[in-house]
Formats: C-alpha cells, structure tokens, sequence
C-alpha cells in the first residue's frame, strides 16, 4: 500500500514516524511496549530513592536526591505522553503497571538498604540507562525520541552526582568506603543485565533495529558501557565485582565473566526482593489519591458547565 | 548577632521541617503531576532552610548541617504548624494554605529588613512562595468544590490543622529586641484572615473556629511528631559522626 | 420509701451499695458520670507514654513501659464495667468520648517531649492519682470500690516505677538530669491541679463526700500529696518548682504558692497543648478497627446461629 | 561459643523486632481487650528476645542493649517477616499467624537442644508462644468467617505476608555447624505446613501461593521497614551515649 511505501520510505532515510503517520500495528505495538515499560520504569524506580529521602545526610544531598527523584516523576510524564500519542490512554497504563501485568525495569526491584545505594544507582544503574537511551533520541517515532532528548540531558546529570556520592564516600572513613564498594559489588551485576540478554538470545532486537528503534545489539551496549566504567572505577578507587575484567588490547573488547540469568530470571519473573512491595506501594498511592483525582475531575467538569451556562 | 541568628534559625527551622515532611509525599502523590508538585515545594524549601540556617550557623560557627542534624529536639525553634503531620493528601494542602499565606506575608514584608542578608533571602523566596500559595489555592477550590466525600476530608483537614495558626502571629520576646530586622508576627495577621477569608469563601467553606494549640515551638517546645521526624531525619548523619557526604 | 431508707441505712453504716440495690438517680449519675471519667483517663492517658514504647532507651525500660500502658487499657477495662452495672453500655460511653462530649483528666493533654516525662508521670500523676484513688477503694459503689482495689495496688507499682526513671536519670550525665528537672517543672503543678479547685470553689465535693464516694476533700489531698513528694525530691535530687513551698511546723501543713487555674481552664476547656491530637487519635482507633469489631461480632452471631441448629 | 552467639542472635532479633512493631499497637488496636492482647504478646517476645539477646552477648562480653541499640542494620540477623510492617490489623494477624506457628514448632524442638540455655529459653518461651499461636488463629477464624470485607482484607494480608514465610525455613550453612545445638529449620516445614493447613482450611482460606521473597536476613541484609524500624528504636540510646537508663 502507499501508506506502507510511505512508512518505509521515512525508515529508510532515518526519518522520524510522527503520530498522524500510517504506521504498521506491530511498530505501533513494539513502541507501546517499549514506551509505557520505560515510563513504568521511571515511576517504580523513585521508589528506591525515595527511600532514602527522608534520612539523606546532609542538606545538599537531601536537595539533589529530592530533585532526582522528581525528575523521574517528570520522566514517566514525558513517556506516557509519548505513548498517549500512539492512542493507549494513560489510565489503561496505570491500570496495567498495578495490576501487575505491565513490565518495568527489573533493576527497580533490588532494595536499597544503605545511602551508598543511592551513589551505586545514579552512577551504574543510570550509567547503563544512559548507554540505552542515548541511542533511543534518534529513535524514528517523533514524540518517543524528542521524550528521549530531554531525558537523557537529566540522566547524565543523575550519573555524575551518583559518582560524586561515590566519590565523597570512598574518600570518606572506613565505614563510608566499606558501604561503597559493598553497593557497587551489589549493583554491578544488575546493572549489566539491563542491557538484556547476549544477543544470541535475544529475539526481538532485530525488528526494532531494522525499524531503526533500537540501534545497536545488547552486547554493543553491555561493552559500551563497561569501558565507561572501567576509568571510572579507578577514579572512585572501587572494585568492579568482576575478577575476570580485563581489556583484549587486539579487539579493544573487555573480556568479563558469564553473566549469571539464573537471578535475572528469577527477579523478571516476579520473585526478586522487592517485587510485591514495589507494586503494592504503587497500588497504594494510586488507591489513596482516588478521592483526589475524582474531586478534580469533578470540579473540571463543573466549571466546564459554568462556563458553558455564562457563555 | 546572636539574636538574629536566632530569627534566622526560627524562619529556617520553619522552612526545613516543611520541606522534610513533603519530601515524602515523592513517589506517593494522588498523580505524578502532584509528585513533581510537591516534590518542587519541598526544594524551594529546603533552599529557602540552607540559605536561613547557614546565615543562623554563621554567629556560631556552625554549617547548616551542625544545625539540621545535631541538635537535639529543644534546640528547634519550628512552629507547631510546620510539625503537624502529613496525614491525607487534604491535610497536606491545608497545612501548605495556612504555610504558604503565613510565609507569603512575612517575606514580603522581610524584604523591608535593615539586614541585608535576612532581606535578600526573602526576596529570592518570595516568588517560590508566591507559587507554593497558588498551588495550595487551587487544591483548596478543587477538594471544596470537587465530591462529597473530597468536601468532607478537606473541612476535617482545616479544622485540624486551624488550632496551629494561632502561634504563627505571636510576638515573642525576641522580636522586640529586633525591630527594622525581623518582623513582628501579629502584624501579618490582618492580612493573613483576608487572604484566608477570601479563598475560603471563593471554596464555600467556614472558616474553622475552636481550640487554639498552647505551640511553644519557639521555646523548644515541639509536636509530638517532632520526636518521630528527627530521629529519622538525623538517623545517617548521628550513625557516623565526623563523617562528610 | 423503704427503698430510700435502706439505701441511707446503707450509706450510714458505711456499707456498699451493690448493682441489684435501689439507689437514687443523682447517686447513679453521679458514679456514672464520674466512672466512665476515670475510665475515660485511663484510655487517653494511654498515649502520652504510649508515645515512648518504641523509643525507650533500654529493653528493660521498654518492657516496664509496655506493661504500663498496657495496664491502663486494663483499668480502662475494669471501669467501663463497673460503670456499665449501673446501666451505661460501653459503647455509649465510647461514642461519648469520641464525640468529644465526655471529659478526662486534663493532664493527658500535656505533651510527653522528652523520656523523663516517662519518670515524672509515674512519679507525679500517678502519685498524685493514687492520692485521689486510695479512698475511692472504700467508695460506696462496690463495683467502683472493688475495681479501685485493683488499680490502686498497679498503680503503686507504676509510681514507683516512674521514681526509678527518674532516679537513674539524676544519677546519669548532666543531660539526663536536665532532662528530669525540666519534666519535673513541667508536670509538678498540673499534678497539683489534679485534685481540682480549692474546696471553697468545688461545688460537688459536698454532696460526694455524704454519699461516701469521696472521702477527703481536695485540699485535703492535695496536703497529702505534696508531703508524700518532699522526702522524695530530696532522695531524688530534683528541685519542685515552687520557692514558697515550706513545712508550717506549727500546723503540720505545707505552705506553697497560689496554683494558676488559668492555664489549668484553658486546657479543661480544650484549649490544651494535646487535646485535638488526644481525641483524634482515640477516634482513629476506633474508626481504623471498625472493621475488625464488625467482624467480630457477625461471627459470634454466625458462630450462634451454628450452634442453635446444630442443638 | 560465637556459633551458638550467632544462632542466639539470629532467634533474639527475630523476636526483638516483632516485639518492637506489635508495641505499636498499644493504644492503638481495634478494641481495648486487644490493646491488652497484643500488649502481652509484645511483652512477652521482648522477654524472649532479653534472654536470648542476654546469652548472645556472653560470648563478646556484650549486653543485651548493646545488642539492641548499637548494632547498624546489616549487624541484625532477624528474617524478613517479622520486619514486615504493622499495616491493618488484618495484615498484623497473618503476621502473628505465620510467626506463632513457626515459633511454636521452633521452640518446641529446641528444648531437646544440646544448649542447656537454649532449651531453657525454649521451654519457658514455648507455653507464651501457645498462646500467641491461639490468639492468632481465633482472629482468623473471626475475620475469614466475619464480613465480607473483613475476609476481603485478610485474604489480602495473607497474600501479602506470604512471600517472607520461605526465608524461615532456609538451612543456612550456620546450621550445619550447630548440629544438636540448632534446630534445622526445613525440618520445621511439614510441622509449620500441616497447622497452617488446617486454619486455612478451618476459615475457608486458599494457602496463598507464588512469590516467594529473596530474604536474606540472616545474612545482614534486609526489608526496606527496617531503616526506619532501628532509627526509632535506638534514636534515645544514640543520642546520649554511655548513659544509662
């Protein structure tokens, strides 16, 4: 059809898709996916940081973890907009997030038990994000890579005050070092499975790098990534987890141990340390705001009516 | 001086406290539009408490972290309204209508002050509350004006929270020994009931009457809530004296 | 009547008078009144010391604490059934003091800012209860007379805890026995209050005291107090707040300072530091656990329903 | 030896921490005689946990408040049930129910340990945990069997507790080394199994079933409640510290 030709065509000169485009039902439906998993993965993932609010251990920290935080409330707003425009309303979304049918970012279901979590957080896991999102601002669907842009601004900024908590610990006392490095001895391995599975086991990359949604391979971004942190580690003067570390100076490829999916698995399919309280936390705020969102959905509606009976 | 680092601390312990209990409201709001709402007051404050604790440190040498988590609860000076807690969303918005007019009406005076810092530090926060009090407005009109059930929580919620107001206009002592600095409380009184009367009655709501609370925060006499919030505010920072973040 | 006449008679050989006796409607809705007041106390003075169990300093002081309160929920208990011999259900009673319309004694609506007030109510209000209560154990009511037997012999027990609080704070640092003055000066005069206005401005006392409820006028009580206190001050080492208290040799009596009834009739009147919050949170109990009794109850009458046909 | 003081420590925080949450009832529960109910369980499992916590300190010279107030979070040991939080007092019930019946097989077997002090802990402990293990199952004949909505709510608490009754009975490889001294916990299960069974099946309840919780406790790491739990509890303690109370 001249729809389709017309959709091809964009894909092929890396044009952007734009709401009011034909667009085939699988790209449309990969993109919701995508999007309302990446918009749930903001929102559960305040969580984890939330949590450490409250008793953040100085005035500036507390500041700029209250601000990270709130940015990723604005982040699920950008990306359910993003996915608004593909016609999936955000109601159904959130429906979908707290019934437990929707996906989000297994990472978000590790706890937090230390403030050094909140260093090992910005620092790997929004280090990873990072590498998997830069990618996605030139994403071909318009509203999804333009969300991108100005997410990807913020998350840099979340890293380097991740490593900056890391940093002031590991120059810190004993305790403060020891806390560091045991968060990112907890998160290293984590954060890498955000990259997915190897790419020999990974079925649907494929499609979304042929509709130029994805734009490089798992594995691309799992190296990509690990050569960011390598210096970076140095700096802090942290251990990456990982005896086996170590550049192929032939390949220019890091070399690192098998990656264990046992726990992945086990966390994806539900049964990680915090699925069920992430979810019901969720649930609960949802549930206790009902009386807040009707009371404003009624008062739009009767000022609407008054404005109607004035005019 | 010291009596002006003691306003200082009072306006500063105001700010944090405030800005403590919102913060908790991130990840738990109504909508994601009120966690970034709430999560934006509650930074404003928490800068307005830095700028306030770090001039009230100065007298003393003491940093504004000497000041937010190592003194113990006598040493606060936060109004009882700041202490109150968070309760339902209702009880938030009326804690932050009576916070945000109160604030509103004494920096916009405190900028008049002969000290310099204390005036330039209303300034810059005057325009951030100006918005908390435009936030906490709307929320008002839309739970009065919204359901039954929406109508019912927020008239709990201000009853609740009226008995604190009282002590937000009370001279004490201290304010007669800094006349041209700190401003007097009980004279934002009249313009605090205008603003208050008018949005209420814009909402068709009463204003509440009843008990008024003895306070005493500026003495060091707190809320029981008080207890609850330090230990968990201060819990890290006592944990690993010394230590700096 | 004869009824009368033996219930006079009763009265004048200083005999109890029992729920099956006839008795006239003033002495019923005085004890009513004034039972379902103390039990009232019992309940909201739960939460001022309530207020500590989870932040007592020791595990040992944890457990006395913990009895303690716990304690009170059964005096509370004791006396809701002594006043419900005289007619009054106990949920009227509750829904009473929910709604704000039943009075308790004005000193639960003082705060409990620091742990020494844990020393100065036991060693200061429940002392000065004890004044008030020992001669309500030969009340004339003999289920008042008999659940006062009961608290009387607790609350001896509590004092003396409440002493020891304190005894161990004036033998610890110079912040610890800061602490005990400054629970001591805040609770000793509304300890005083405790036993009510001046005899020459306590109205009812007359009537009581005729009909054998009340045995020693308030003065009277309040004499007795303050000497039971002096010896322990010194033992203790803490200084009461009153510099004109002094022993009058002469007379055998203490002299002291004007009591300030201001203050006292601000908080009686609801004008108290705690009195919303008191109230509130005794409602948010009941409503909070409505459920629960609800369930209760319908299962008792299924559980009746059962055994009915089964018989 | 520093075995037995560990496995001490692991029973000791486990009820310590129990204690600790149902204290909060007091004063707050559904009816007064369960003021009174829950007052004694609490009171109860702190004696417990002082006897237990007493005898883990011998081993390095410790007291029990040392133990209690002036560990960090990874120091405790306790599983992650009992860290569970306080929610309704349906969700209280599933907890006591679950932790009853496990304490009443644990101690029942303990008291043939080859620990003269253990035995005689669990011998004392075990008629106090009967009636925990009683008082838990009435309430959830009553709520199962009440109103509608009150077995809605404790089909909810029991799916919600659920996921932390794994970690109870995890062999860890401590265990291996107190052969006689120790219980083994999966030897607990068919035990813990069969009562739960019954209840269930008494109050017309499903065994809740699917997620199971990683746990971890007894290795130092733990549920998010905690942080919160040990910044109340030993707030007093930290602040004056080498006082005595």
């Amino acid at each position: 059809s001249p729809d389709e030709r017309q959709f091809d065509d964009l894909i092929a000169a890396d044009s952007r898709i734009e709401p009011r485009d034909w667009m085939p039902d699988a790209y449309r439906k990969t993109l919701v996916r995508q999007i309302s998993q990446h918009a749930h993965s903001e929102i559960i993932g305040m969580q984890p940081e939330a949590n450490w609010i409250t008793r953040a251990p100085s005035l500036k920290r507390k500041a700029i973890l209250m601000a990270k935080v709130q940015d990723e409330a604005g982040h699920g707003l950008y990306l359910y907009s993003a996915a608004q425009t593909l016609g999936t309303p955000r109601d159904e979304m959130t429906e979908a997030l707290i019934a437990g049918k929707a996906r989000y970012s297994s990472i978000f279901n590790y706890p937090t038990p230390t403030w050094a979590d909140m260093g090992a957080i910005g620092w790997l896991v929004d280090g990873a994000a990072i590498c998997n999102q830069v990618p996605l601002c030139r994403a071909s669907y318009g509203p999804y890579g333009r969300a991108m842009v100005r997410i990807c601004k913020e998350e840099s900024f979340h890293q380097r005050q991740g490593f900056e908590i890391l940093l002031e610990l590991m120059r810190g006392t004993d305790a403060q070092r020891a806390m560091a490095q045991d968060a990112v001895d907890r998160w290293y391995w984590p954060a890498l499975q955000m990259f997915g599975p190897p790419d020999d086991a990974s079925p649907n990359s494929a499609q979304s790098m042929a509709w130029n949604i994805k734009r490089f391979s798992n594995d691309e971004l799992r190296q990509r990534f690990v050569s960011m942190l390598v210096p970076q580690a140095e700096v802090l003067g942290v251990t990456l987890p990982d005896p086996k570390l170590r550049l192929d100076e032939e390949t220019g490829q890091y070399e690192m141990s098998e990656i264990d999916w046992t726990e992945f698995n086990e966390v994806l399919a539900g049964r990680g340390p915090m699925n069920a309280q992430r979810l019901q936390r969720r649930r609960d705020a949802h549930e206790d705001g009902a009386w807040v969102r009707e009371a404003a959905a009624e008062y739009a509606r009767k000022q609407a009516a008054a404005r109607e009976v004035a005019a | 001086t010291t009596d002006v680092a003691e306003y200082a601390l009072w306006l500063g312990d105001d700010a944090l406290i405030l800005s403590q209990q919102l913060g908790w409201w991130i990840s738990r709001a109504p909508e994601l539009e009120e966690d970034v709402a709430l999560g934006n007051i509650a930074l404003d404050l928490i800068g307005h408490a830095r700028s306030l604790l770090h001039y009230a440190g100065t007298a003393s040498g003491r940093t504004e972290d000497d000041l937010a988590y190592w003194r113990t609860e006598p040493e606060f000076r936060s109004a009882w309204l700041f202490e109150q807690p968070n309760g339902d969303f209702g009880h938030t918005i009326a804690r932050q209508l009576v916070a945000s007019v109160y604030l509103f009406e004494l920096y916009s005076r405190l900028r008049a002050s002969s000290d310099a810092t204390l005036a330039a530090i209303a300034e810059k926060s005057l325009k951030e509350v100006d918005y908390h009090r435009d936030h906490a407005v709307q929320w008002i009109l839309r739970l009065a004006g919204g359901t039954d059930e929406s109508r019912r929580r927020i008239t709990v919620a201000l009853a609740d929270v009226w008995p604190y107001v009282d002590e937000l206009f009370r001279d004490e002592p201290l304010i007669d020994r800094l006349e041209g600095v700190a401003v007097r409380p009980s004279t934002l009184r009249p313009a605090f009931d205008d603003v208050i009367v008018g949005v209420l009655s814009e909402a068709g709501l009463q204003t509440p009457a009843g008990f008024i609370a003895s306070g005493g925060g500026r003495r060091g006499s707190h809320f029981t809530t008080m207890g609850y919030l330090l230990a968990e505010l201060q819990v890290l920072a006592r944990q690993h004296p010394g230590a700096s973040w």
